[in-house]
């Protein structure tokens, strides 16, 4: 074995990743070894092999953790500076997300955004129509019938609709790429918490402490959502079938526009890549790990073999193979279609900085249980989030 | 009133082994009961149903007129003294002694003052703050008796209480216990004892009574004398005595009783039958060297002190004589011919099938 | 004499053991606690930057330190307890005993499965068999996971479920009582739960201490039961030291903080073990001691 | 005597208690043979479509390999690290238990050490020493330190039961001619042997369930044990089957049941001959 | 030639403990030693310095004339056993008796064929494939025995090796092994024997010679007639003999020994010198009851079969006397006053400061 490429998945990823390796190491002349999990633990391995400088040349990167292998844009290896990678292929914008202080760490390997999947079933039975706004969203709560919701919020899917409300009406992104500092002032935010309150208090959501007295149980896993007690959600466009599947039979889940208010600014779409590929730096054979990526990404060979397995390809040429092949399920095309029509400012990952991230969660949940108001809970995350961006400076 | 008396007693263990055949055995108020025999003969079996600690199968156990069968050892007025003296480890010897009338709730002072009392009678009030395991084995055993008294109960139970200690120590704590019997006694304290042992010097020197056990039969029930000198049958006979009593093999012919080649001459008049084969028995203190008797090799000379035991080989049968080592200075006469002399006046014969002593 | 070398001589794979495998991450570990190591960059010495913050501004150790106190305060002695209870009954002779003893230890196999996660849920769920159960008695249904408070205690039930281990180590203690200790008890009129209190109890103290040992030793490290079950919530609530090390050492990457609060957290097992040790001479009674 | 009335009792509390504890092997067990949208739709033992097809795909796995070839994987670790495990402890823990020398107390402080320290933070280090050892995509990290006397817990118990065992024996062996290697390997072994046994089946099963380790110094599927083949197909962020997982799942709980249920009395017995006497 | 000297051996434990002072002993060739004295007298530790497996901190051990103090167990050409036997408890009979020579390299043929002459003289041959778990305690006793037996050691050590067993099989292990020595040496096999034990019953019974010990230091080695009748001091009359030498304080007045307000008449002539305060012994077999001699009250009277001991308290002092049961029938009077004349040849007086005994 002349290569190593390691990702995380499931079967279908697992089975057909390995088939577009063996197509297009004969087209190369390599042999790629495989080096595969689920996700647990993905990370710890990669962050071991990363701190041993024993990374696989080809590796799946999850997009928030840019920060984390590459601060400064050295953790991995530079794209463009390996010839054999067709960059025509992305947009500028999605070759900027993927880079870190300037340098191209990874390859997007799928765009998605979080859109609004409705139990169309659910509101017919209730006779009301699929929410277009927030406001017709919140006037469903309660009205669902036998204790049931119109919507779900958890943990980050919570965060997002905070983030998703402030974005709406202010038009920025959490950060801000000028400054690298919080982009949003302090009321701005309590309105989104505000705002997340709201959705508890008409009933449009369980609050966060009914929640958790599940047991921390995934949405699909619920027998509600199945039968379509929780009608509604906000996901990755790429997880229709997640959720879908497990719906009982007779129950129709439809992906929706976004929902706005009167007042928006922008639609506020939460899209960013996915994951990415990158190279590593330590890579014996760079140009030939290069070689190997864009086959995966942007030749016939790694584009059948592949096909929808790490959702609807970024790269151009993959994604209209796959359409005029028809090798896409048209219900993801149309989340996909929606997450990529709508506008909105660019997602920064810092987003996702799991300090970031985290303290945005545990001060969302500290505000969910009451323990402190949403001016404090804003300030909070404002300060906190600007202490971890100024490491970056 | 404290007797105990068992009636049919039965114990059919739960792998239905039959350990106890029907019983009968009445112990009198105050008596000092022995139970003997050998290993395995159900001496604990009989033991613990009277304590209550193994369930009876069948028949009944009485202690002072009244069937204790259903009630719990605790409330049966009876105290146990056990053969590795099951002393609470991590309790003081105070605490030891204490624990079954703190138990009853017995207040504090009370409990104080009883300890004390039979610390004193047991002269072991030195020892009452140290552990179990900082005790001499007689010292273990006097608080085990301690724990047994304090109770002031009708009955003590002990099973094979000495059976651990030197002999040293058995024969001096052998005294202590009968004479703490004949002390309770003597204060009115109704103080039954039943006491299983596998040693017979113990039974012989402590027992107003002797109940002989063998496979859960009783074989024979007497005074220490009689059981010595009148064994009902070969196995008491074998049992009793030591060191043990010649018991040979052969047969009576006319008036004389045969083995291999050798005649004894003997009165058989008393004999109530012949038996076809007979056992003849004597106690080797019966046996002295002589001119007429029963001729064979001197296999081994014992020197016990005072006694000689002198092992010799008649035939394929080894007899043992004891005599006074001033009788029988010479030890090292092994290989020599000796013919013993029996006292006529202390021999048995039994009859070899039914095990029956004929002589009586 | 020859015999000090034949000692160590039998000790060598261990010292080999330690010298390669042990001591060298144990003091690398140490070394980085005292610098800014955050994986992807040599560190540099920071001296004693990390233990500083820790006790002086971080609010979320303090926080975790308390509830992982709270955890093992509760968890070691309920286990312990129920650990014993159960082994007490299956000290008996009863037909199918092994049977049992296989059931009963059939959820210390399971480890950190994905049934666990699943039963619990299902038994303390919002309408969980729990709940029902409460409910049955009148009560009001609990929130358990959702409530700060209750959360923990539910992470305590699984441990003390899966309380295997320390079931076939007490088993092993009674069965080596002394028979005729019971018997002398019953004689003096003691009743069963006498028995337990004044002569079972004692006698394992040595064994009771040995389980304490090893289930602080272990609460202290607790880490499958809240993440599998709470992931830390809510409000932090089962949020246990070791998480915490975990996620800053593989969620945001600081090894050198993580190995200072590893550190922290290694002195106070270790005192608490020590004191352990120390407290043992009053109530723990070692049969095979020398007088 | 009430024993009988006891023993309802006990029946009673011995069953309720027990079904607690197996519920979930009962409902792993009804779940892997249910279809996937029903394992958490319904929360019925019983599945309602029984279906053969999580044991049939999972065992086909999404690798080139079946799932047989993770279970060799895993017994090829277990072997060396089991049979390591056992001749190292007994050969420590009769070194401590047996002699006398220079520093021992300390030597002894260092086992009870070890146990203490949170491994989380000594990962990295032992992970960067077994790339220079050149150990790493082997199954050598995995045993090598276990055989090496590494697991405290094992010479600290092996240790407890040596001090319960009288040394008559190993004199008369002295005696016999023996040296105290031979008194080891005929008198010692033979009489530790229902405490090796226990270690041995901890060990088993420890290593069976060992997540972690493989996953971090494994990176070749095939060179992947059942535990990281157990979660090789679930993604949380994608969908994935959890009828097969549940499947396998009850195929690696399978050795360690049967192992325990015919040892279990050798297992108790020989923690009894230790666990007395601390 | 297998002689065992001990040349001012000393032990020191680790904690400072001195255990053995400096002893001096000649064992002869093919002599039967038995080492006797309480528990705690350091007879084992010396024992087991002989068999090497106790390191010696002062003097030296020979075995034929040869320095061992270096050597391991394994190479001093001994054999032990143990008081519990220390049988392998995972190895058959078989494979027990074998383990010495299978680590000899002896080939296998030749095991086998010593296992079955050892088995042949121990009549162990049934149990060679038992388990020793399986056995009886007097069956573990002789496999033990075989296993040293086996080695044809010039030296064989025994610690307490029937300690374990009940007194009848006690009483015939005795015998057998004293038997086996005899023969083993008439086959011309060096069998030295070096036996510990705290019985002196074992020890008069089996001993060549006897050598008392106490705390660490010899108090006589003798024969045991010598030791009997001769006891060197206090300890060893008090040690041996059963029951034990009555040992009366009291002082000497002109030719008597005064013991309260009685005088006892004696032949002093042979006194080297008068002790200040004098201790008066004499053993029960040699107190008879009679018109002189000392007065006391029968505390107690044990009942031995053949014999019975009268237990009588002469003032603050408690006698003991044994005579034969015929001779005193009735048990039952205690609190009689009862003089007790003793045998004026077997009387001794002791030096109570010192110890010796100053009759000899
Ligand atoms: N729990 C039991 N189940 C079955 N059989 C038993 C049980 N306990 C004792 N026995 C058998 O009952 C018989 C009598 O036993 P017991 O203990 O009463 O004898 P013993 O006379 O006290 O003997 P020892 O002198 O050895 O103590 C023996 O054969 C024994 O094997
Ligand atoms: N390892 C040791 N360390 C310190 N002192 C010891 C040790 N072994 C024995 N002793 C002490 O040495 C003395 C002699 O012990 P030893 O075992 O030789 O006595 P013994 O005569 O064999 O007694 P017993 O008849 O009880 O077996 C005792 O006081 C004992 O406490
Ligand atoms: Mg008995
Ligand atoms: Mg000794």
């Amino acid at each position: 074995d002349d290569l190593r490429m390691s990702w995380w998945g499931g079967d279908a990823r697992h089975v057909a990743t390995q088939e577009a390796l063996k197509q297009c190491g004969t087209k190369y002349g390599h042999t790629i070894a495989a080096e595969f999990t689920g996700f647990d633990g993905y990370l710890e391995k990669l962050t071991t092999q990363m701190a041993g400088g024993t990374e696989a040349d080809i590796i799946q990167v999850n997009w928030p953790w840019l920060p984390l292998f590459s601060k400064d844009g050295t953790g991995f290896a530079d794209l463009r500076s390996l010839t054999a990678i067709d960059l025509s292929q992305w947009t500028e914008e999605q070759l900027t997300a993927a880079s870190m202080n300037g340098v191209l760490q990874g390859l997007p390997v799928s765009t998605t955004g979080r859109v609004f999947f409705f139990n169309k079933t659910a509101f017919e039975k209730a006779g009301l129509a699929i929410p277009t706004t927030w406001d017709e969203l919140m006037a469903a709560g309660g009205k669902m019938g036998d204790g049931a919701q119109p919507f779900n919020a958890v943990k980050e899917t919570a965060q997002l609709i905070i983030t998703l409300s402030v974005v709406q009406k202010t038009g920025k992104d959490l950060v801000d790429p000028a400054t690298n500092r919080v982009a949003w002032t302090a009321e701005e935010l309590a309105a989104g918490f505000e705002f997340y309150n709201q959705l508890v208090e008409t009933g449009t959501i369980l609050s966060a402490k009914d929640e958790a007295a599940a047991g921390g149980v995934n949405l699909f896993e619920k027998p509600e959502w199945a039968d379509g007690r929780i009608a509604g959600s906000y996901e990755w466009d790429s997880t229709y079938a997640k959720y879908a599947d497990p719906m009982a039979e007779g129950q129709e889940l439809v992906p929706v526009e976004m929902l706005t208010f009167a007042d928006a600014k922008t639609k506020g779409v939460y899209r960013k890549p996915s994951m990415v590929f990158s190279v590593s730096k330590n890579s014996k054979n760079p140009e030939a790990a290069a070689q190997i990526v864009n086959c995966l990404l942007n030749e016939e060979e790694g584009i059948a073999a592949l096909g929808d397995s790490r959702g609807l390809p970024a790269s151009k040429v993959a994604a209209e193979w796959l359409a005029t092949n028809g090798k896409v399920d048209p219900m993801v095309k149309a989340a996909n279609d929606i997450a990529m029509a709508a506008d909105g400012p660019v997602i920064s990952p810092f987003n996702e900085h799991p300090e970031i991230r985290g303290l945005f969660l545990d001060t969302l949940e500290e505000y969910a249980y009451g323990m402190i108001d949403a001016p404090t809970a804003a300030q909070v995350v404002i300060d906190g989030a600007n202490a971890t961006l100024a490491k970056f400076d | 009133m404290a007797s105990v008396d068992l009636i049919n007693l039965e114990k059919t263990y739960g792998g239905g082994f039959r350990a106890v055949h029907g019983i009968n055995l009445n112990i009198a108020d105050g008596e000092f009961m022995v139970l003997v025999g050998p290993s395995g003969c159900a001496k604990s079996t009989t033991l613990r149903m009277v304590a209550g600690l193994e369930e009876i199968t069948g028949g009944e156990v009485r202690i002072g007129g009244k069937v204790v069968n259903s009630l719990s050892p605790g409330e049966r007025s009876i105290a146990m003294v056990f053969q590795n003296y099951a002393l609470y480890p991590h309790m003081k010897v105070r605490s030891n002694l204490a624990f079954g009338l703190k138990l009853a709730g017995v207040p504090k002072p009370e409990i104080r003052k009883a300890v004390d009392e039979v610390a004193a009678i047991l002269e072991i009030e030195p020892l009452l703050d140290r552990l179990p395991k900082q005790l001499s084995g007689g010292q273990a055993q006097r608080v085990a008796l301690g724990r047994a008294l304090i109770k002031k109960p009708g009955v003590f139970l002990f099973d094979e209480p000495l059976s651990n200690l030197d002999a040293k120590l058995r024969a001096s704590m052998r005294v202590r216990i009968t004479e703490l019997h004949k002390r309770l006694k003597t204060q009115g304290l109704s103080s039954t004892v039943l006491y299983v042992t596998h040693d017979q010097t113990e039974a012989m020197t402590m027992g107003d009574r002797i109940c002989v056990m063998q496979g859960g039969h009783i074989m024979q029930v007497a005074d220490p004398k009689t059981l010595y000198n009148r064994p009902a049958n070969l196995f008491v006979a074998g049992f009793i005595g030591m060191p043990e009593m010649n018991l040979i093999d052969g047969r009576l012919d006319g008036d004389a009783f045969v083995l291999g080649d050798q005649r004894l001459p003997l009165d058989l008049s008393r004999l109530p039958r012949r038996p076809a084969q007979a056992v003849l028995g004597v106690r080797p203190q019966n046996l002295t060297p002589g001119a007429t008797g029963l001729t064979g090799t001197l296999a081994h000379v014992e020197f016990m002190g005072h006694d000689v035991n002198l092992h010799v080989d008649i035939g394929p049968a080894r007899m043992v004589a004891t005599m006074p080592a001033a009788d029988f200075d010479r030890l090292d006469r092994a290989g020599d011919r000796v013919t013993l002399t029996p006292d006529p006046s202390a021999l048995h014969i039994f009859d070899k099938d039914s095990g029956d002593n004929l002589s009586l | 004499m020859k015999q000090r070398h034949i000692g160590l001589a039998y000790l060598s794979p261990y010292i080999l053991g330690l010298l390669v495998f042990t001591m060298i991450p144990f003091g690398a570990s140490l070394y980085l606690s005292f610098t800014d190591y955050n994986l992807m960059q040599s560190p540099n010495w920071t001296g004693l930057a990390n233990y500083w913050e820790l006790f002086t501004t971080d609010r979320t150790f303090r926080r975790s330190l308390l509830v992982t106190l709270t955890y093992v305060f509760l968890t070691v002695p309920l286990k312990l307890a129920f650990a014993l209870f159960i082994a007490y009954i299956l000290n008996h002779k009863l037909r199918g005993i092994n049977l049992f003893r296989t059931a009963f230890y059939v959820p210390s196999i399971l480890g950190g499965s994905i049934a666990i996660a699943v039963l619990w849920r299902y038994i303390f769920a919002e309408q969980g068999i729990v709940n029902m159960a409460l409910l049955g008695l009148g009560l009001e249904p609990v929130n358990w996971f959702g409530d700060p408070t209750n959360a923990l205690i539910t992470i305590t039930l699984l441990r003390c479920w899966q309380f295997g281990s320390a079931m076939v180590i007490f088993l092993a203690a009674l069965q080596s009582i002394d028979k005729s200790l019971y018997e002398a008890a019953a004689c003096d009129g003691a009743k069963p739960w006498h028995s337990f209190v004044f002569i079972t109890i004692p006698l394992i103290t040595p064994v009771i201490f040995f389980n304490l040992i090893m289930q602080m030793v272990q609460g202290f490290q607790e880490f499958n039961g809240p993440y599998i079950i709470t992931q830390g919530g809510p409000l932090k609530s089962t949020y246990l030291l070791p998480l915490y090390i975990y996620d800053e050492a593989f969620k945001k990457f600081n090894m050198g903080y993580a190995s200072a609060i590893a550190w922290v957290l290694f002195l106070i097992i270790m005192v608490l073990t020590l004191v352990a040790f120390w407290s043992s001479k009053k109530w723990v009674y070692y049969a095979g001691d020398k007088r | 005597m009430n024993t009988s009335l006891g023993n309802v009792l006990r029946y009673t509390l011995l069953i309720a208690v027990g079904l607690i504890m197996l519920y979930p092997l009962i409902w792993l067990i009804g779940a892997s043979f249910k279809t996937n949208s029903e394992i958490f739709g319904n929360a019925s033992i019983l599945p309602e479509n029984p279906t053969l097809d999580g044991y049939i795909k999972g065992w086909e796995t999404s690798t080139p390999y079946t799932f047989g070839r993770f279970f060799w994987n895993s017994f090829l670790i277990i072997l060396p690290k089991t049979i390591g495990t056992a001749i190292s402890c007994a050969l420590v823990a009769y070194g401590f238990a047996r002699f006398d020398f220079p520093y021992k107390k300390i030597l002894f402080g260092t086992v009870i050490a070890t146990l203490l320290l949170p491994n989380v933070v000594t990962r990295i280090p032992q992970y960067i020493l077994f790339r220079d050892l050149g150990w790493l995509d082997t199954f050598l990290p995995l045993w090598v330190p276990s055989a090496l006397a590494g697991d405290a817990f094992f010479v600290f118990m092996l240790v407890q039961f040596l001090r319960a065992i009288p040394r008559d024996m190993e004199e008369a062996a002295r005696v016999d001619g023996a040296n105290s290697l031979q008194t080891l390997i005929f008198i010692v072994v033979p009489m530790l042997a229902p405490a090796l046994i226990s270690v041995c089946l901890f060990q088993f099963m420890w290593t069976m369930n060992d997540f972690l380790g493989p996953l971090i110094y494994i990176s070749s599927v095939d060179k992947y044990p059942v535990s990281l083949a157990l979660k090789l197909s679930i993604d949380t962020t994608e969908s994935f089957e959890w009828n097969r997982i549940l499947a396998m799942s009850v195929l690696t709980i399978l050795p360690a049941l049967i192992v325990f249920f015919l040892a279990q009395k050798h297992f108790i017995e020989g923690i009894s001959t230790g666990g007395v006497k601390g």
